[in-house]
Parts: structure tokens; C-alpha cells; sequence
């Protein structure tokens, strides 16, 4: 049993029904409550649940995210929405040095369950500010679970997996996907697992590595080498942190060829992370270099035409696929 | 703590106003043009209109030299204007061209030119009081006697920057001026649901910083209070902050469904406050109506002139995607940075000029 | 907007001075204890002692209930303390053991105590701001009538959080005090070189958060201060501000040099207005000498039996480093973090006990 | 002709050279002036060049670095220190989407010449907020340069770099570095260039890249393996943004065995965009995988015992390299 339902959508199947599972869970963020959030991710919610769980705040980010992890400590699951995910850089202390921290530091006294939604990404010459993907950067921040849907049915089964988890988690949804449509599983409790991957599809001469928004790219990728005769395997690693290794793993031993793809800066990135860990574990299993794709090296510009050259998308993964298998490298 | 200012038109004073009232208009006619080309899709991005409070973009900007900075906002196509940067370049910025003042580069939301001391919109609420600090302790450390002006918004006060820099500005007695454009929101939050007080002035007596409380919608009202603000600074008196209590006639984002107020309110107040309206109410006699329809077609040609300049550039190429984010980035021969060509390679490691033009969906 | 409250001894509040003398004692021996190990080498890290601050965590903690929420500072012992942690999980948190209250994972500058409603010292100036604007939330959420306080020095007034947090209490008319030690220093700098106001408090105004201003010294007056803000958090009232003129006796952490201060004038302080000399004085026969004296005995004897807990506990184990940090870590079986000990061998690929003992200089 | 001098008064040396030769130079920080910073690396110079130039500041992160953006971009080369690099996240914001950005968003009108110092590292029980070494971050944050000194020579000509250098540029120095002693080129234009790595030791079995307090670490590693007829090439790569590929290309093609190692956490690290470059670009050099070593993806915990477990040392880089020699990987 599946619908078909908008990301966004998806969102809000997760939201309502772990509202309506939980008293604790309560959301905070500039326009959600009367507006209903930019990408109309809250809409409809403190009709059902009141403006006392679904709160409009201040433009104060930092305060935000800290009473989220107070709220977290003392018996609350709190739904922060960061706006942008740029705009985490105004709150980055209560992230890493706060909700990060304070449980191990305190010997595991406390749990910290809050979520931090950040829509983020690059569209629509929203710029260098409102344009960012920034997982790497709390990846490289232990006490942090990442997470980050590639479509409807992840959407509606991290966010669900990152409400219950008593971890702090980051939610990271790409702005293009919000409107996309794709089939939900009709159960209640459906949730996916937060460290693991899926396999989107499967072929046996290159394994391309990816999550989020580049999962679709990936596969639009696969469809234009299928044509050509060449099968790949497309990885949506769905949770950034912690990392399935084991499925990165298992793909290389199946193709012995990776192309690694995000949108995200390339240089040191979560790509890196991974490309270094198939050299460091899967040496013997490498037919070829680990190939990685990611944004160039730059601030996101304005003008479309630069903005459209300046992170992968199919064709591109496409192409260090075909000179993977062609040994063209 | 805060004091009220009222302004009065004086005689001597009509060659002021009517400079004022130029700058409202030609700020009006721009972001009218901007709406317009905007729902067009002549203009890619955001764009948040200021039509409503034209008149603390141009009595601020009046009393300032060239010399001195600003610092602006995501909503500062008025304050850019009124600090002297060409409607060409603006106009090509928000197309999009390699001829706007920012090589197509920035866009509405991060338009700047350091040629007139204009430090950037921004697209970061609240990102414009550290450079408006910094510059004004610039201006300290180089012995210079400007002064550093930042534009807030009423939903920007209530971020921490905000409170950082402001105390640090009053504590080291800074030639800077905080010119707050109250206009009753913060995009769908209404400053009621965001704070508790009335007058966001009450928060530079925390900072023991003096205050001003302004009409907006007068000109020349935001024209003194500037002007003593500007002295104080000057003379090395410190900082000083203007509320300006204005309104934002337009939604906050071109394409804003507003379903945070009634279309009334918005009537209401422009009905009783228009600043250009006001303005012209105020000049009376000093200004008959056919200069004022002159004014109004000056600035139609001028934004004409700015559009077609800019349909007329060409986009920017798109290998200037990758340069201009270090010194340096675009000499081969330079030691340091030749390696981030190394790097733009390796972004695309086996076909530079791969897929464009056939990249599939668009994904 | 600021009143000063003052405070006098009333007969029936006898048993509350002993009390709360009781407290100021124990939280004074505890850290002259602390300096005494720290400079034998018993302690390792940072530690900040609140001497001459004691009052104030007295004061405000007396009145607070268990389930009621502190944050508290880098300078925090005798917060901790009075809200009702154990010396010995102190000590021995403080002497690294892994019967310390966090597991020596924590230290001075990082210990909380859960089951007290002690939500931790803070490492980061400012950083309890947010944990207890969340923690007043929570108590709206949940539907309770807890409270919670956030301690925070004079240096924290100037970080963002500060303002934000303070800002959002006030809108939402949360249940939280913030109770600050103005002890007229943030290390090296003195209040007014980093703020040109004289009171603090006065900020709280610009949030339209009542506010009061008392002398720090009395530990009666801040418990009737914090006695009148607990009443109108619990009651729905909001927030309150409560600025505690103090002073910190001793360098800013344990070796600090103080080159920014003359001995005279902590002598000075401490003369006139030792908390707990003048809570003594203030019970005057209410209390006789022998019974002040044993107050001090039986805060050594704790102190000891502290002591003497944390050298007969063992530090923790090596491997307890790579736990702890997600909940889930410790279970080989939990499909989520079972990656995690694979990236724990991944830090030692060949050899996870690798060198222990035989590591070389130290380097 | 050299002195021996502590990296502390190294870094003196060139603040003080630097700003008799640029009156635009000043310095701001908490605890700077009257103290001369916690480490005594500020000491004298107030005296030397006033207090309007060694400014002591309130606590305000954020202010400062927004204040030291404002600075560079109308004409002054300010010096901000951050007290310690953690609270760097206290000022997020304004290095990564001011800072970093405004150069290229605003189509190169400005520069932005501040540097950042960042005392940073595990040392002494500081416990979790008070010792992460964080350049990951900012390696992934394209407008930065980012340099790390191991010695006393790097401090000084890095400093100097950093602050003649016309980008942003952060400067990370471990804390426990301040009072070793070095040798520093009598020369009052000696300057470090940012991108280019230096070689410690030259050895033809295998090569640690490494960077910071961790040179020290990776030479005392070079010593234990010398002993047992293993030579090690140590790379001291000074600086971590711009990476000199070129260099550690050719310490791959010499040695064919590649040990990379920092104290930053290892998951997502720098090491991670070394290991991967080197997979991609060195592909068929490599005689076995390249071992990244960092700290353990866990805060930093305050008992020594623990703090001292999880964190590389040199008998474990020496283990590393001993294993990729030995092919017992
Ligand atoms: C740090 C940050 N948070 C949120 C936003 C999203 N945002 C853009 S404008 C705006 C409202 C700003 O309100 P105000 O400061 O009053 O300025 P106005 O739009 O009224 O001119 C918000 C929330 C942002 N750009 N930056
Ligand atoms: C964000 C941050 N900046 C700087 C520091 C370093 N630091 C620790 S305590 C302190 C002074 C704090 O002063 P105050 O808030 O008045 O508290 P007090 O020490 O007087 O109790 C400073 C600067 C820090 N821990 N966190
Ligand atoms: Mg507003
Ligand atoms: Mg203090």
C-alpha cells in the first residue's frame, strides 16, 4: 500500500502523526505558524495542534536552537526550523558546542532529542547566502545523527526516524525537492532507519554514491547510461551520519568502480569521507580511481548561467561513470 | 531616553526637499520597474521591495558624502539608490548581466558598490552591523572623520549581532549610526508577536547610546535626525541610533500572498503617509505640478535607459563561475592560488565544458 | 524600571539565614578546598571560583525546587552545590574519576547533575541562555509550573544569546529568571571598559522584562528577590531579571596573575561585605558562635569524606572515551550507532590498544 | 642566520614587524591588551603601539569578526583573536557567509585582508568546549584561507602571510605549540607562503602529510622508524587551504605509501580530502591504502586518561607507516 504524495506533503504526514503520537513534540521557526513555512512545509499544523506547538519566534536563530536543546533536555522533542540551512551559522554554537556535546560531556545523564530541520541548497539564484549545503560540516562533528531525504518516502521516513531518535538530529531537505511527488508506504509507523542506505538501483559496472537531491540526478544518470549498455548501481545513503559503511562497501565489492556525487563543495566534503574510506577499506576491490563530484570550490553565484555550471547534475555523473568503465581515467 | 523630532519646512529648505523627493522617485520608479520586470522573469531570484519607506533610504543618504559606508539589508534597492550607485548598474545586477555593478554576480539580495561606500545589501537579517561597526572603527583607526551608517529592520534587532555591535559601538565610541526602518513587520510577524515593547529605541539606553525616535515617512525628519546624528559621529561623540517608524507597502518578497494583514491596513497607511505624497504636500508652493511630473519622467527615462542597458549586455560567461572568490584566483602565474585551478579541474576532472546545453532535466 | 529591594532579618526568618549560611559555607570550603588541589595537582583542567559570589547561589537556589532548572557557568561550583548535588559526585568529577557525577567525562567548567535540575556549567560564555529558555518552554509545554534560572556573569550581557534568549522569554512570557553576578569583572576587563552603562538591568527594559537590582552580598535579599520572580513565573507572569551586585575574591581561574586589579581593593570588598560575614552578623544571636563554628566543621568534614571518596575511586577506563557520545553507542546489537565502533577501530585501524603507556614524549 | 625563539615570540615578532610596516594593522580580542592574551602572545604590544591598536573588546564574538569584515573591507588589516577556535562558532555567521563570501558575491570590488587567530587543540584536561581543532570547516568554506604552523618558523612567516595576505585568512595555533622553542630566519621579510607545504624529513619508504602540532608528532614517529630502518618523508603542509596537491603528489610518487594524520576529528576531516585526492589523482602509485589518523568521532573528554586515548600520537603514526611498509594492511 502506497500513496503518491509532494515531499512537502510527506513532511507533514510525519510531523502530524508524530504530533498526534506525542504531547512533547512542538515545532519553532520565523513564518511557520501563519504562513505555514516558505515552502508551505507547516501548513495546516497549528490548526490542528494550536500556535502553542507550532510557534512563529523572532528572528533569533541562536535562541532558537538553544531552547530547542533546553526543551530537549527537560522533556520536550522540539522541531527546530533553521528558514535556510545558511542561517545555522547563527546558531553554530548551540549545534556543535551545545546539542552536540552536553551528553557525552555530562556521562550520558541527558538526552538531547531535537531536530533541526534546514531547508538547503542550490535553485533559483537564491545566491551565495541562501544557497548552501553544509552536512559536511557536522558529519566532521561527533554527538551530531545527519540525515538528508532524496524524495517523498525518505522525507516522510527520516523525519519521523529523527523525531524518535534521542540523538540531536539534522534534517537537511533540498528546497527543489519540496513540490516532487513519489509513493509513501500507508503505514503510520512507517519510519526509515536513520545509518542506513538504500539501493535505488542495481548494476554490476560502476556504484555511484550519493544522497539527496543528487540521488534523483544519480538516476536520471543510470537511465542515460542504460542506453549506452552500461548498468549502474545507484546508492541514496539517506543519513550522512552515521555513515553505512557497510553498504558503501558492499557496492564497491559489487562494481569495483565509484563515482561519489553531492552537491555540496567539493572539497572536503562528505565525499571525501567516503572516497577515503573505500581506499582505506576496499583497496583491493578498486578497478579505478574513486571518482568524486560536488560543487566547485566557490561561493554560489547569482546569474543562472553560473549558477548551473557550478555543481553536478546528470550529465556529469554520467560522464565520470562511462570513463570509469571505460577506463578512460 | 528617546526623543521625538519633528521637522517643518523652512524656506531655505525647498532646494533640500526637492532633492529628497527626486530620490524617493526615482527609488519608486525603480522598484516599481523591478516588480514589473520581476513577474516578467526578467529578474531571477528574490527581490524585496521598499515602496512605502523611500523616505529613510533618501533622508539618510542626503546627509551623507561619499565617503562615508552603509550597510544595507535584503530590501535595500532604495538605500543602493539613494547612496549614489547608477540605476545601470543595478538594474544590470538584477538581470543578471555581466555589466551589473556586481558582474551578475550578487543580485538584489547582495548589490554593492564600494565605489560610492555602498558595503552590500545582505542577505543574512542583521548581517550589516559588524561591517557597519568595523567600518566606523576603520574610520577611527585611520583617523579619518567619517561615519558608518547601517539600515535594519524592526525583525533584525531581535538578533544578537545586533546587541554585540551595538555595545561595541558605544563602548569604543564609534562614528556609527543605526538607522532602524521600523515597518511594523518582520516578513509575516508582526513586531507585537516579536517583542514586547513599543519603540525598539528603548534597547540602545542598554547600550547607553542615544536615541531618536522619527517619523519615516518625513524625509526631512529622518533628514535632522541623521544630520545630528552625523555631527555627534563626526566630532567623535559616538553612535547614535534613529527609529524610523515607516511601513512596507508591498509584500516582503515580490510574490508574498500577505495573509498576515488586510490589503486595508496597507491602504490606510498609504493613504494617510505616502512620503512622496507628504513630501509633496510639504513643498506646497515651492514645487508646481508640472516640475513634480518632471521629476516622475526623469525617472521613467532614467529606469528605461537602466533596462535597456541591461537586456542589451550579455550574461556573464560561464567560466567566470569559477573565479573571483580569492585575490588572485585568476592569474595562472600566481603562486598561491594557481592551485585552485587545480581544483576547477577537479570539479569536472575530465570534461571541463562537458553536457551544457544537454544536461538532461534540469534536475 | 529597576528597584532596588532591600532585606531585613525578621525573626521567624532565622531558621532560613542558618540555612542559607549553611550553604555559603559549604560552597566556601568546597572551593578553598578546590584552589588547595588544584595547585597540589589533584585537579586537572580550568577552575573558576565563585569566593565572595556566594550569596547569590544561595539566595537564588533556597528557593527553587528540585524539579525547578538552573544553567549555570563556567564559575559554577556554588551554583551546583546549592541547588543540591553531592560534594563527593563533585569531587570526584573534579579529581576526574569515574564516580564523578559526569563520569570525569565533564570537569568544573562542564558539570551537571540531572537528577537536581542542574542543567551544567558551561564552557561557553552565554551558552546557558538558551537551555534555560528552553527548559521555561518545556515547563509551558508540559503544562508544569517549573521554573528555571539561569545564572550568568556581567562578561555574558554582551554575547548575542543574551539578547535573543532574553527577548524570547519575555515575548512568550516564559517562566524563566535570570539571575546575573555582576561581579564587576569578565577576566582581565572591568565592567566599564566593556559597557557604558552602570546597571545592567537596565537591558532587561528593553525586552519589557521587570527587573530588580540587589545586593549580591545578602543572600536574604537575593532569596527575596528570587522569591518574587518565582511567584510570577509560576503564576504565568513571565520572566524576571535580577541583577546581583557582587564581586569574585579570587583571580578569575586558579593561577590567574590579576594583573588588571589591586590586591587592595578585593581586601576592600571583603571586608565590608563578606556574604558570609555579614550573614553572620545579620543573624546576629540567632545563631551563637558554637553553632557558626560547627557550620564550618561540618562542611570540612563533607569536604573530606569528598576528598577521600575521590582518591579511593578509580579513573575511567581507557575505552570509555569512545563512548558516549549517541545514545545507542554502547550496544553492539543497535542497528544505528553499531556503525559507530567501526569508526573506533577506523581511529586505530591495526591496532585498538595500541601503545598505551609506550606513546613517546607526549609531543 | 637564526635565532631560537618560542613560537610564542615568534608570532610577537611578526605582529610587531607587521605593524610598524602597516599602520592599518591592529589587533582585537578578549583578554589581549592588558592580560597580553592567555598565552602571553599578545604581550608588549599595547605598550609598543597603544591601546587603540591592542584593543581588549567585551565578550562578542560575533561582533568582532563582524567588526573585523567591516575593518578589511574599508581599508584596514585587522587581527581578531577568537580566545579559543571554539568559539569560532560564536561567530559562524559572519566568517563563512561574510568573510568568505562577499569578494566574489559582490564581483570582486573588495577584499576582505583580515586574519582570525584561533588557539586551538587538545591540551591539559579543557575539556570538550575547549579544545576542537575545527579547520575542516573552513577548508569546505571556499573564500577562506586557511594555514596551520607547526614550529616556530611557521608561526612567524605564516603570521605574516596571513596578515599581508589580501583573503580572509584563519590561523590556527595549537596551544600547546606556544612555548616550544624553534630556530626563525633573522629576516625581517621573512614570510611563509600560503600553498606551499615544506618537507621535514626526506625518506623514500613511506610518507606522513600532516599539518600543526601533529608535525612534531609525525617527525618524533620518523624517529621510532628510523630506528627499525624505516625512512619516513614527513610533509608539513603549513597550509590547509589552498592544499599544495602538487606536493603531496609528489611524496605519493616517492614513497608510494602515504600515513595521513591530524589531532581534528577523523571522520569528514581534512585528512579525508587528502586520502581522497591522492586515490584520484595518484591512483596507480599508491603500493597500499592510505591510513588517515584523527581524533575519535566523540567530543573531548576532560580526564586525561581519556583525553589522551583518542587523539593520534606518534607511536600510533609509527604504527601506521610500520604497517604500510610491512604490507600488513
Ligand atoms: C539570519 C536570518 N534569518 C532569517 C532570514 C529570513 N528573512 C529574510 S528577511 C526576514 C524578515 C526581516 O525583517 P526586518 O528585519 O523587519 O526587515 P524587513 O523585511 O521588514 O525590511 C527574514 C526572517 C534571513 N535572511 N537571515
Ligand atoms: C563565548 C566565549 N568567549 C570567551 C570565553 C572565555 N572566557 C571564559 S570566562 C570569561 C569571562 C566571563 O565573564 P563573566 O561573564 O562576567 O563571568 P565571571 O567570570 O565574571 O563569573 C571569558 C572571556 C568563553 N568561555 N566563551
Ligand atoms: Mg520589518
Ligand atoms: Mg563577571
Amino acid at each position: 500500500m502506497s500513496r503518491t504524495i509532494t515531499f512537502t506533503e510527506a513532511t507533514l504526514e510525519a510531523m502530524r502523526e508524530e504530533m498526534r503520537r506525542d504531547p512533547t513534540v512542538f515545532l519553532m521557526g520565523e513564518d511557520i505558524a501563519k504562513q505555514g513555512g516558505i515552502f508551505g512545509q507547516f501548513r495546516g499544523l497549528p490548526q490542528e495542534f494550536g500556535f502553542d506547538r507550532v510557534r512563529d519566534t523572532p528572528i533569533s536563530e541562536a535562541a532558537l536552537v538553544g531552547a530547542g536543546v533546553g526543551a530537549a533536555l527537560t522533556g520536550c522533542r522540539p522541531v527546530v526550523d533553521m528558514h535556510f540551512a545558511d542561517f545555522i551559522t547563527c546558531a553554530m554554537d548551540e549545534v556543535v558546542n551545545q546539542a552536540a556535546k552536553l551528553r557525552y560531556m555530562f556521562g550520558e545523564q541527558c538526552i538531547v532529542p531535537m531536530t533541526l530541520r534546514a531547508p538547503d541548497g542550490i535553485t533559483k539564484s537564491a545566491g551565495s547566502q541562501h544557497s548552501q549545503a553544509l552536512e559536511g560540516w557536522f558529519v566532521h562533528t561527533p554527538g551530531l545523527e545527519v540525515v538528508i531525504p532524496a524524495d517523498a518516502e525518505d522525507a516522510k521516513g527520516l523525519l519521523k526516524a529523527a523525531i524518535r531518535s534521542d540523538n540531536p538530529t539534522l534534517y537537511f531537505e533540498h528546497k527543489m525537492l519540496f513540490p516532487q511527488k513519489g509513493p509513501v508506504p500507508d503505514d503510520d509507523d512507517f519510519v526509515v532507519p536513520i545509518g542506513k542506505a538504500k539501493t535505488m538501483r542495481d548494476g554490476e559496472d560502476v556504484a555511484i554514491v550519493t544522497y539527496g537531491i543528487t540521488v534523483g540526478r544519480a538516476i536520471e544518470a543510470a537511465t542515460l547510461l542504460e542506453a549506452e549498455g552500461i548498468r549502474a548501481t545507484v546508492i541514496n545513503l539517506r543519513t550522512v551520519w552515521p555513515l553505512d559503511y557497510d553498504a558503501i562497501a558492499d557496492a564497491v565489492a559489487r562494481t569495483h568502480r565509484v563515482v561519489v556525487a553531492h552537491e555540496a563543495v567539493r572539497v572536503g566534503g562528505v565525499g571525501a569521507e567516503i572516497a577515503s574510506f573505500i581506499g582505506e577499506h576496499c583497496f583491493d576491490e578498486l578497478d579505478a580511481p574513486v571518482l568524486r563530484l560536488g560543487a566547485a570550490h566557490v561561493p554560489v553565484p547569482f546569474a543562472p548561467v553560473l549558477q548551473e555550471a557550478m555543481y553536478p547534475r546528470a550529465a556529469m555523473i554520467a560522464d565520470a561513470a562511462r570513463r570509469l568503465v571505460r577506463r578512460d581515467v | 531616553m528617546a526623543k521625538t523630532l519633528t521637522a517643518a519646512v523652512h524656506g531655505e529648505r525647498s532646494d533640500l526637499g526637492i532633492a529628497l523627493l527626486r530620490t524617493m522617485i526615482r527609488i519608486r520608479v525603480l522598484e516599481e520597474g523591478i516588480e514589473k520586470h520581476f513577474l516578467a522573469g526578467d529578474i531571477p531570484g528574490f527581490a524585496h521591495l521598499s515602496i512605502g519607506q523611500e523616505a529613510v533610504a533618501a533622508g539618510t543618504c542626503a546627509k551623507l558624502r561619499t565617503d562615508d559606508a552603509i550597510a544595507s539589508t535584503h530590501r535595500g534597492h532604495g538605500h543602493t539608490l539613494a547612496k549614489g550607485t547608477s540605476m545601470r548598474g543595478m538594474v544590470a545586477e538584477l538581470f543578471a548581466r555581466a555589466t551589473g555593478i556586481c558582474k551578475g554576480k550578487g543580485g538584489s539580495m547582495h548589490i554593492a558598490d564600494f565605489s560610492v561606500g555602498m558595503l552590500g545589501a545582505n542577505g543574512v537579517v542583521a548581517g550589516g552591523f559588524g561591517l557597519v561597526a568595523g567600518a566606523a572603527l576603520s574610520a577611527v583607526q585611520r583617523k579619518t572623520d567619517q561615519v558608518a551608517v547601517c539600515f535594519f529592520g524592526d525583525g533584525a534587532t531581535n538578533r544578537g549581532p545586533f546587541h554585540e555591535n551595538l555595545n561595541l559601538c558605544a563602548v569604543w565610541n564609534l562614528p556609527a549610526i543605526f538607522v532602524l526602518e521600523n515597518n511594523r513587520y518582520a516578513s509575516t510577524t508582526s513586531t507585537a508577536e516579536t517583542m514586547k515593547i513599543d519603540d525598539v529605541a528603548i534597547r540602545a539606553a542598554g547600550y547607553g547610546m542615544p536615541s531618536a525616535i522619527v517619523d519615516g515617512f518625513d524625509a526631512f525628519a529622518v533628514y535632522d535626525a541623521i544630520g545630528e546624528a552625523t555631527a555627534r559621529a563626526r566630532s567623535g561623540g559616538g553612535p547614535t541610533f534613529v527609529e524610523c517608524k515607516t511601513y512596507r507597502a508591498r509584500g516582503h518578497y515580490i510574490g508574498d500572498p500577505e495573509r498576515y494583514r488586510e490589503k486595508r491596513e496597507i491602504e490606510d497607511v498609504m493613504t494617510a503617509s505616502d512620503p512622496i505624497v507628504r513630501m509633496q504636500a510639504t513643498l506646497g508652493d515651492a514645487l508646481d505640478a508640472g516640475e513634480f511630473e518632471a521629476l516622475w519622467t526623469q525617472a521613467r527615462e532614467e529606469f528605461a535607459d537602466a533596462v535597456a542597458f541591461a537586456r542589451s549586455s550579455p550574461s556573464p560567461e560561464r567560466d567566470e563561475a569559477f573565479f573571483g572568490a580569492y585575490v588572485g584566483d585568476r592569474s595562472a602565474g600566481d603562486p598561491v592560488h594557481a592551485v585552485e585551478s587545480r581544483e576547477r579541474d577537479a570539479f569536472m576532472p575530465f570534461a571541463p565544458n562537458l553536457g551544457h546545453g544537454s544536461q538532461g532535466s534540469g534536475h
